[in-house]
Parts: structure tokens; sequence; C-alpha cells
């Protein structure tokens, strides 16, 4: 495992309007390793997310990858070097089966020109082959092969998230930033995703999740960062962290102001 | 009624004895049978309100002309009308209709001359006569398919604008343009010509365009150039507006028009403010003097309950003349024959103009009548006189 | 020097009739996110409402304008309901809307054509304020005035309720996001058949104005608005009243002047070359405002 | 049945025609984007193509690929200048473009003949058209297949998701504008040799807001629903004028709203297919 962190945040802030959502966030994803980011509702974790895959552009801060600034990339640049997410809430793309998905995540591995492609030149030809078996490799692997051509619309959200995954795999990330990928699962389910993680890990990938399911975090994650109003409370392995007073006040303490602040956004 | 069947008669003949002369062929009469006019209209769309008196006074032709088989015993005119609303695609896609209906002898068409334009290749690769009814550009005909029933209005806007310089002897006049019209361009600079050959100054020229609504700020520019005498060179609408605002500006002095003033709705929507002001006229229900244009009013009147105005009368003529060519042709006429004999009348005989003859395809009319709206709402000759 | 003052006369009440058709544009576009295609035959049809209430009823002319106004009110409801709820209730884009917009539009331009019998009607002199008023030796119409007071009215009336009034919250709300609405505590229905009458409204006291005081009542009027309406909309931004406002009175006065001292055949390409430029160049209107679609 | 083809085939041509403005239109929108630059693309290729052919004496084979390239070019600079714009600003500007379009043409007596406008003395046989037509759709088939198509649909579905997922936003889009621009450029020659006539109101607003209809009618999810959608919006005024010949122009506008209400993605969307192919596969 190599020492230099993957994924390096430093004093990166974001501000709406007058609203503070990230405040001097400092974070650091060691390459191989499954990272969980907790925090109430409101404590800025998608933001967080938004600001690495720069559909945010955070106000001021670092944040590298391997060690290089990519804040001032534009997004489909951030995700050429080699970062890929899912959604809170899923987004899909309508009216694309869940085969199609895959395909339009694995855009950045089609291994031919646009050209080529338009053209049908027996090279392009082979690599869409390739590339739509990987597709379905992919679509096995998140247990989604039977469902490869149905609507994804149709499916159950379970099953959508899980797609998504597949979606975002597709582009052949080394980082993987997952936004509550057990978000409306039972915990079989919750379980499945756990075990998929890790198997993820094993074959080289980075993942950063964001999520509430204590349990999951604490089984599948090596490291963990708490975040409330913004900040980062605390770092470590998942039961030093949940352990902390401060955690404990953060999540069941003020849970008034946390619904305040949901109710705001 | 009686009286125009008279000169009828008398146009029959004279067109009897041109075919005596032209060889025994042509002294057939025409087979019985119902023949059909393709008629591209334009009655719904900008123009519409033109169109529609096109089409009727087309309509009343063809009914006078098949009642009494004036063509020859047992034969009809019919219009088959499709409106184009003015669209160059549509009314293409018309002709190719009449074009493909093997029934249909003739084709008429047209108040915008680019429509006209591209209605004009298809006529002649097709083969097939077209009369046009109502653009105003000249240079349209091209016999022996393609001929003008519209009076040319350029000379008759000299006319006047000359018989004004005489009788009120402005010192400076100011002109109104359709900047976006060049026959209103080349009309405007005849005009212009005329009167700066007799001295009269030009102070300014003010320039409209034609789908323009708001004319305040053009009336006020034209008066602070404070003209003796304003005339204006530009469609209906643009027309009606100015006046309305150069009269609501107070502006008093000498107004001179043109054709596009004639209908009669321009006198219903102006009332007072267009009283007086000289434009020339083709033809008028109110000054109409030969039996035929008397017959023509009378006949137009029972059919359709108004006044028939210049465009009726423009659309009546193109079946007029669609039918003398019929009737000249004789036998069983082709499309082609029938160019033939269109290309050979040097006259419509049956016209409400008082005379009506033909160049190169181009009808033109005899004299010029000058004439204004008096405060009752009849088109009265002008006298020169305010 | 009086000349330029009346040409500025003569280009505010020209502006006037296009910043009242700007406002109701606008509203609709920031508040319901529909480019409305049909907005412009608001006017002709007030316009045609008043005359009828005119010649038909002997309406006198504050009542014929109330006429006209409530009809193009009544009109851009009834347009709404008709052409736009039917999609909104499937959440539809507002590529759908500008669709039955347009199919509106041609409706309503060729009836408007029917009812007019396909000509340019006007009102009786009579029947309005025609006079002119003489100030120092500067001479406008009663008309003209009339106009420019409606529009000052109308775009302070619009401007306070849209910034200062918990319905005009509301309405931005919805321009934001419906639910947004509810949380405000207003029905969202409520607030989009509120805009989609004031905007006809607002489009409708254009036309009556405008239909008087061009001397034309025909589906012509709504076109000749509609597009220099939609560059002040442009110009001065579509979130914002005092924008629209102020951009329609510019153009006016910019067509007026162009007109007077350029070119007549330039004028349009002056306005539009304008409005490009400001597209590329400000794009979000004279007094900027938010950005209208999310992240 | 002769005479049936003489009197429709101008009809079929238009239709044709509209068909090309109608898939230069759906290059856009199929990546996201509403514009009416269509309109200018076909002026330019419009009046361009038929000076070369009236003054060069340039057959209609040779004019054609320079009336495409000469849109495709104008369609890359507006591409720079208006994709910096949020998709509402864009459709505005593209209108005010349509606006600007006519002015220039007006004034740019040169090119376009002015108000006079221009008359192009040449015809283009129907078949040459559809063979055309058939190039296209091959082009607009292959498209869609092909990794550009994929990339499209996702940039249209959801910018900011397709971006994150590698895909350059800002080129997708400007290959759909220059795509549009060649198509629409082609088609802006090909009225011109089916009219033999141009003037500056011959590619005006009743062509942008005609094709757009024509698009989302057709169904604006697939390149093929297009060219539905132009032939029946081509047809449909033919035949409501021999029904309602009062009163077409209400019917047409009246056919458009029922269609949009009832039928909101149009008439040929492939979700709906798939949707309904998934309902009777029993093997759920």
């Amino acid at each position: 495992m190599m020492s230099a962190p993957m994924l390096r945040l430093e004093g990166v802030q974001k501000s709406f309007g007058g609203l503070t959502a990230v405040a001097a966030l400092s974070l650091e994803v060691p390459a191989g390793c499954v990272a969980g980011l907790m925090g109430p509702n409101g404590a800025g974790k998608t933001t967080v997310i938004n600001l690495i895959t720069g559909l945010l552009r955070a106000d001021s801060g670092v944040i590298a990858l391997d060690g290089a600034p990519i804040q001032h990339l534009p997004v489909h640049a951030i995700a050429a070097r080699g970062i890929a997410r899912t959604y809170q809430n899923v987004r899909l793309f309508a009216g694309m089966t869940a085969l199609e998905q895959v395909m339009a995540g694995s855009y950045l591995r089609r291994r031919t020109s646009l050209m080529a492609s338009f053209l049908a030149l027996p090279s392009a030809r082979a690599a869409l082959r390739m590339t739509r078996r990987r597709a379905l490799d992919l679509l096995a692997r998140v247990g989604m092969a039977a469902r490869a051509d149905e609507l994804a619309e149709t499916l159950s959200y379970g099953e959508q998230r899980r797609i998504e995954i597949a979606r975002a795999l597709g582009a052949g990330p080394r980082l993987l930033l997952l936004d509550e990928p057990t978000a409306g699962m039972n915990a079989q389910e919750s379980e499945a995703i756990g075990r998929l993680v890790h198997t993820l890990r094993d074959d080289g990938l980075t993942v950063l999740m964001v999520e509430h399911n204590v349990r999951l975090v604490s089984d599948f994650c090596d490291q963990v960062t708490v975040m409330s109003f913004g900040r980062a409370l605390v770092h470590g392995t998942p039961t030093a962290c949940m352990a902390d007073p401060e955690v404990q006040e953060a999540y069941f303490g003020r849970k008034e102001d946390a619904q305040r602040i949901r109710a705001l956004r | 009624m009686r009286i125009a069947k008279g000169a009828a008669l008398v146009a029959a003949m004279l067109l009897a004895g041109g075919s005596v002369l032209a060889g025994p062929a042509r002294a057939a009469a025409l087979a019985p049978g119902d023949y059909k006019v393709g008629f591209v209209a334009e009655i719904t769309g900008p123009i519409a309100f033109a169109g529609k008196s096109f089409l009727a006074g087309a309509q009343l032709a063809a009914d006078e002309i098949s009642a009494n088989g004036w063509m020859g015993k047992g034969t009809h005119i019919s219009v088959l009308v499709k409106d184009s609303a003015s669209d160059a695609a549509r009314a293409i896609q018309d002709i190719h209709q009449f074009i493909a209906d093997r029934s249909v002898i003739a084709t008429t068409c047209c108040i915008l001359s680019p429509v006209a334009n591209s209605v004009k290749p298809i006529v002649a690769s097709a083969g097939i006569p077209l009369v046009i009814h109502g653009a105003t550009l000249p240079g349209l005909p091209a016999p022996p398919w393609v001929y003008s029933m519209t009076v040319l209005p350029g000379p008759k806007d000299v006319a006047t604008a000359v018989k004004m310089a005489e009788t009120t002897k402005p010192k400076s006049v100011t002109y109104f343009l359709a900047a976006d019209n060049d026959a209103f361009k080349a009309r405007l600079g005849a005009a212009r010509a005329a009167l700066e050959k007799m001295g009269v100054k030009t102070a300014g020229v003010v320039s409209v365009l034609t789908a323009d609504t708001d004319f305040t700020a053009p009336a006020t520019q034209a008066m602070g150039e404070h003209p003796d005498a304003i005339l204006i060179y530009t469609t209906q609408a643009p027309a009606v507006g100015i006046i309305a605002a150069l009269r609501q500006r107070g502006y008093t002095g000498t107004i001179v028009g043109n054709d596009v003033l004639s209908p009669a709705s321009v006198f219903k929507k102006l009332g007072p403010a267009v009283v007086g002001i000289p434009f020339p006229i083709g033809f008028s229900s109110d000054l109409a003097t030969t039996p035929e244009a008397k017959a023509f009013v009378a006949g137009y009147k029972a059919k359709f309950g108004n006044d028939p105005d210049i465009y009726s009368a423009q659309g009546y003529e193109a079946i007029w003349f669609i039918a003398q060519g019929l009737r000249a042709a004789g036998g069983k006429p082709t499309r082609a024959t029938l160019a033939k004999t269109l290309a050979a009348q040097h006259e419509v005989t049956h016209n409400v103009y008082g005379g009506e003859p033909i160049t190169g395809g181009q009808i033109d009319t005899a004299g010029t009548t000058i004439v204004a709206w008096s405060a009752d709402g009849k088109l009265v000759p002008w006298t020169g006189a305010k | 020097m009086s000349l330029f003052v009346e040409q500025l006369i003569n280009g505010c009440a020209l502006g006037s009739l296009y910043a009242l058709f700007a406002i109701g544009f606008g509203l609709v576009f920031a508040t319901l996110g529909i480019l409305n295609a049909a907005h412009g035959t608001y006017a002709s049809w007030a316009a045609i409402a008043a005359l009828a209430a005119v010649q038909r009823l002997g309406l006198p002319f504050p009542l014929a304008v109330l006429v006209g106004v409530a009809a193009g009110g009544a009109l851009g409801v009834a347009v709404d309901q008709i052409a736009f709820q039917p999609l909104r209730r499937r959440g539809a884009g507002m590529l759908g809307a500008l669709i039955t917009s347009i199919a509106a539009w041609i409706v309503l331009d060729n009836l408007a054509g029917v009812a007019t019998g396909q000509d340019s009607l006007s009102f009786p002199t009579d029947s309005y304020p025609g006079g002119m008023l003489h100030v120092g030796g500067i001479a406008f119409s009663t008309m003209q005035l009339i106009t420019i007071i409606a529009m000052l009215a109308a775009t302070l009336g619009m401007h306070l309720l849209v910034r200062h009034s918990r319905f005009g919250a509301a309405m931005r709300a919805v321009g934001w996001k419906e639910q947004a609405a509810a949380i405000v505590g207003v029905d969202p229905r409520r607030v989009v058949l509120a805009t989609a009458f004031l905007a006809g409204a607002a489009s409708g006291l254009a036309g009556v104005l405008g239909g008087i005081s061009t001397a034309n009542v025909s589906y012509s009027l709504g076109e000749g608005l509609m597009l220099k309406g939609f560059a002040a909309v442009v110009v001065g931004g579509y979130d914002d009243v005092r924008g629209a406002a102020l951009a329609g009175v510019a153009l006016g006065i910019l067509e007026v002047m162009s007109a007077q001292y350029v070119s007549t055949s330039l004028r349009d390409g002056i306005t539009y070359a304008l409005l490009l430029g400001f597209l590329l160049l400000r794009p979000r209107g004279l007094f900027g405002g938010t950005s209208f679609v999310r992240a | 049945m002769a005479d049936f083809w003489a009197a429709y085939q101008s009809t079929l041509g238009f239709a044709m025609v509209n068909a090309f403005f109608a898939l230069s239109t759906y290059a856009v929108l199929s990546a996201g984007m509403l514009s009416f630059a269509t309109v200018t693309f076909a002026a330019l290729g419009g009046f361009l193509g038929a000076q070369l052919a009236v003054h060069l004496a340039l057959p209609p084979v040779l004019v054609m690929p320079v009336s495409a390239l000469s849109g495709a070019l104008l369609a890359y600079v507006v591409a720079l200048l208006f994709l910096r714009l949020d998709s509402h600003w864009m459709a505005l500007a593209s209108l005010a473009l349509v606006l600007i379009t006519r002015v220039v043409a007006l004034n740019a007596t040169a090119l376009t003949g002015g108000v006079n406008g221009l008359s192009v003395p040449l015809s283009l046989p129907l078949w040459v058209l559809a063979a055309i037509l058939a190039v296209i759709c091959v082009v607009f088939w292959r498209l869609s297949a092909s990794w550009y198509g994929i990339a499209a649909r996702a940039v249209r579905e959801d910018a900011a998701v397709a971006a994150t997922l590698g895909i350059p936003q800002r080129r997708i889009q400007t290959i759909a504008f220059i795509i549009s621009g060649a198509v629409g450029g082609l088609g802006g020659i090909l009225l011109a040799l089916m009219l033999q006539f141009l003037s500056p109101e011959t590619y005006f607003i009743d062509i942008a807001f005609t094709m757009i209809a024509a698009v989302v009618l057709g169904g604006s999810y697939h390149w093929a629903g297009a060219i539905v959608g132009a032939v029946v919006f081509t047809a449909l005024p033919v035949l409501l004028q021999a029904v309602v010949p009062d009163f077409e122009k209400v019917a047409n506008g009246i056919c458009l709203l029922l269609i949009m209400i009832f039928l909101p993605r149009g008439l040929i969307d492939p979700r709906a297919l798939r949707l309904r192919r998934a309902r009777k596969a029993p093997s759920r």
C-alpha cells in the first residue's frame, strides 16, 4: 500500500450566499482504502463530493489527486483523471436500458475515436463489442446481468442504485465516490453493497463513501471522517469515531438543528 | 346587363373578324364542356383582405361567362380554388396540383411579386398558361405562358403627382417610401424626377417598412421638414397608418396617395382623414361609365352584396381574358393551343376599364383617372381644388 | 430641437408598448418557465375585444380599455389551462410548452384574422381621447401620454407585487421550484393562474393602447409587439420587471432615433444586433439576477 | 395514379426538404439544446449555393457540398458564441439570430437580391432529393449508433452526470451544432432548388417554429421522428385544406395541440416502444 494519499483536500471552503456549507475542510484518502464520510444531514457531505468531482467550485483550498491539484479542471477532465461517482438521489439517464447506462458510463474506456465509431471501422466495431462485454460483466458484478435490456426507470430503487454503481465503474475509475449507496435498501442488500465495495478495493480501487448506516461503515470502512456543519469533527478508525463524544452529540444531540437546516435547504 | 351583352356581341364580332384573318382552322366553335381555371388564392394570411376581392371578381366572371354561353354553346368556365396564404411554397404546391389535374386548362395566381416569381418557371416548364392577377412588379409577363392583368401603377403615379403640382404649386415636398419594396422605390423615383423637373424641391424622403405598425415617429419626421405637400409611395397598411398619423398630428397640407387607397375599407377606417387625398385609379365602382363596368358593378353587388374594388376588377379581368383565349382557340383547345391563342390577343375585349390593350403579355389601361374620397364615402374625380 | 424632443416622446410611447408586452412575457418565462409564442395574440384579441365593446356596447374609453385588459388576462388563463396545464401535470419540460404555445398562437392568430375579416380595423376617432397636447412648442398626443402613464403604473404595480409581497415571493419560488411555493404557504396552482392572468392583462393593455394609437386592430398588432417585446425581455432580463420595462422603452427610443437619424432599413438590424450583443456579453439582462437553471 | 403522383410530388418534395430542416433541429435537440439557428444555417447555405449556381453555373451536385460546408462553418462559430449560455438563454439567443438573419438578408443585396429576391433557374429531380435524404438518414443512423450518439443522449438527459462520467459536454454540443449547420445548410439549398426562388422571407421565423414543432410532433428521441414530423407537418395543411378549407390553419393548430397533449413525446417514441415490449414480455 502506498503511503502518499490518493485524494487530498486541504482547507477547502465553500459557501452559498451567506451559508457556509464546507469550512476549511482537510481530508486525506490513501490509495487502496475504503474511506467513510459521515455526519448529520446538512453537514456538507454531498457538497464535498460535488467539490471533488468539480460540479461545484471551491471558494478556496486545494483538491489534489495523486498530488496534482484538480480543483481548476472542468468536470469531464476530472473524470478522465480517474474519479467516478454515484448520486444521493439516483440520477440515471431517462429512457436508457441498464446496459445503455453502463455503456454511457464507459465513454472514457471506448478505445476508439468518435469518427472511427461513426464510420463503423472494423477496429471500432471490435472495440464496441469489447466495451459491451465489459459493461455486461460490470452489470453481472452488481448482480444486474439479467436486467441488462430493461429500461432502468422501470426497476426498483435498490436495483437502480446498483446500476448507477456499474455505470460509475464503466468509466474505469481509480477513485470511486459513493453518495449514500445503501439509502432505501434493506439490511441484506446493504450487506451486498458492502461486500461489493470490498471486492472493488481488492481489485485496487480506492473508495470514498458517504454513508449513514453505522453498521455498514464499521464493518466495511478502513477509516472514517465525521463532518458537522461543514467541518471535519473527527478522523480515524470507525470504532474510535463512533465513540467520540462530539460525534455522539452531532448525531443525537442537535437533531432539531439538523432538521431545521434540512428544511432551509 | 342587356347593354353588356351588346358590347360583348360587338367584341365577339371583332374577334371573329380577327380569326378570319388568322385562317380557317380557328373558325371552329369551342367544343362544349366545362373549362376549369386553377385559381391560387390568398384568402388567408397577411393580404387576405385583397385576396378575397380578387377571388370574388374571378367567380363573378366565371358565372357571367358560363350563364350565357359566351364562349360557345354548351360551354362553361369554372374556377377551382386553392389557398396559398401568400406563401410561396404553398403556391408552388397548389400550382403543381393544378398542373396534375388534366381538366385544368389554365391557371391564375399571385398578388405578391416574389410568389409570382417562384411560380413562373414552373408553369413555363409544365406548359400551362398563367395569368397573374395582382403582382405589380414590371417584367413578370412572359408569353406564351405568363400574362399579367395588373395595370402597372408607375405612369399613373407620375400623372397624379404632376397634376397635384400644377394645381397647388408646392415649393417643396416630402416623400414617404416603403423602403423594402423595390416597385415603390421605382414609382417614387419616377414621380420625384417629374416633380423636380417642374422645380419642386425635395424636402426629404421618409422611409418606412411594409411590416411597420407605428407611424407617429415617421409622421413627426416628415412634418419636421415643413413640406408643402407629402406624397406617399407605400403599401396599403403603412399608407393608411401614415395618413392617420399625419392628420392626428395636425398636418393640414396636401397629401398625395396611390392606388392602395381605393378599397372601401380604407375609407371605412380613416373616415374624414382620407377625404380629398388624390390618387390614381384604374377602376372604381363609383366612376363606372362603360356598359361593361356598370354591368360588372351591378352583377357584383347582386352576388356579394357590396361594391367591387380594383382587386375584384383584376380578378374579373383575369378570367375574362382566359375565356377570350378559349373562345378564340375554338375546337378542343389544349393548354398549348390556348397559350398560343392568348399570345395573339392584343386587347382584353370584355373590360371594365374602357379599353385594355396588351403588350408583351402586360395589360394597360387607356387614361388615368385621378380620384379622391368624398366626405360621404364615394370616389369622386379629383378636381385639384382643396 | 423640438423635433428631437417630439421624437423622444414618440420613442417613449412606442417603447411603452414594448415594455408592457415584455413585462408579461418575462413574468411567464421566469415564473412558469414557458417561452410563450402565443403571448402576442393576447394583445390582438384584447384590442378586438375593446373595439367590440366600443362598437357593439358603446362603452366609454376607460371601460373599453378595462374590457380589453380583462380579455387579455382571461385569454392568458385559458391558454395556460388548455395548452400548458396538461403538460405541467405530466412534468414535461419547456419544449412541450413551447410547442403547445405555438399551436395556441396558430389557432388564436388565425381566429383573430377571421374576427376582423382579414382586415385591419381601427377605433372610431370619437371613442378615445384623440387630441394633441402642446407644451412649449412640443406636440404630443393624449394617447401617447396615456400610454406612458399606463406603462409606468403597470411596471410599478407589477414590481411591487413581485418583489415586495408575499404572493410575489411565492411567484419567484414557483419559478425556482414548484414545491418551494408550498413552503411559503401559497397554493402553486393559484400562483400559476395569477401569473397567467397578469401576463395576459399586461399584454392586453399593450394591445388596446397600441391598437388605438397605431390605428391597427388586427392579428398583425400582436405579431409586431411580439418581436420587439421579445427583444426587450432579453435585454432587460426576464426575471426583473424594471429591467424589461426600461429595456422596452429604450428599444422604442432607439428605434425611433435610428430611423430619424440613421436609416430605416438598418433600424431593425440595430435593434437585433444590440439584442444579440446583450445576450453574449451580458446574458442575465440589465439588472442581472440568478441563473434559471440549476447546476 | 399518375395524376395523383403529379399533383402531390411537390408536396412530397417539400416534405423531404422540411425533413432536412427537422433533422438539423433534431441534431441540436438530441444533444440537449433548443436552437432556432437552423434557419440561419439554411439561409446561408441557400443564398450562397444559389449564387454559386447562378453566377458560376456550378451544377447542383457541386453546390450542395459547399452549402453544407458553409452551414457547418457558421454553426461552429455560433457554437463558440452560444455554448456559454444557459439553455433558456440559448433558445432566446438563437431566436434573436433568426431575426438578425432576416435584416442581414434584406440588406446584403449582393448575396440575397434584397427584397426582390433571387431566382434560381435550376431544379432537382425528386429521386435525387430522396437519395440525398437517404444518405443523410444513414448518417443519422450511424451517429445514433456510435459513441457520439451515446454521449449525446447522456448529455441531453443529464449534462452534469454525463460530465462526471468524462463526457465532454461542450465538445459533444459543438459537434451537434456542426451537424445541425451542415444539414441545415444543405436543406437551405434544397429549398432553393424546390422553390426556384429565394427571398429574405423564405428563411424566417415560420421555418423555425414549424421545424421545432415537426420534430417534437414526430418524436424528438429518435431521428426518424424528425422525418415523420416533417412529413406530417407538410401534408397536414394540404389534407386539411380539402376537409376544412376555411379553418385549415386553425385545425392545424388544434391537431398540433392535441398531439402534444396526448403524445407529449411525439409519434415515434423509442421509450414507449420499450415499455410496451417490457409489458408484453412474460419473462419477468
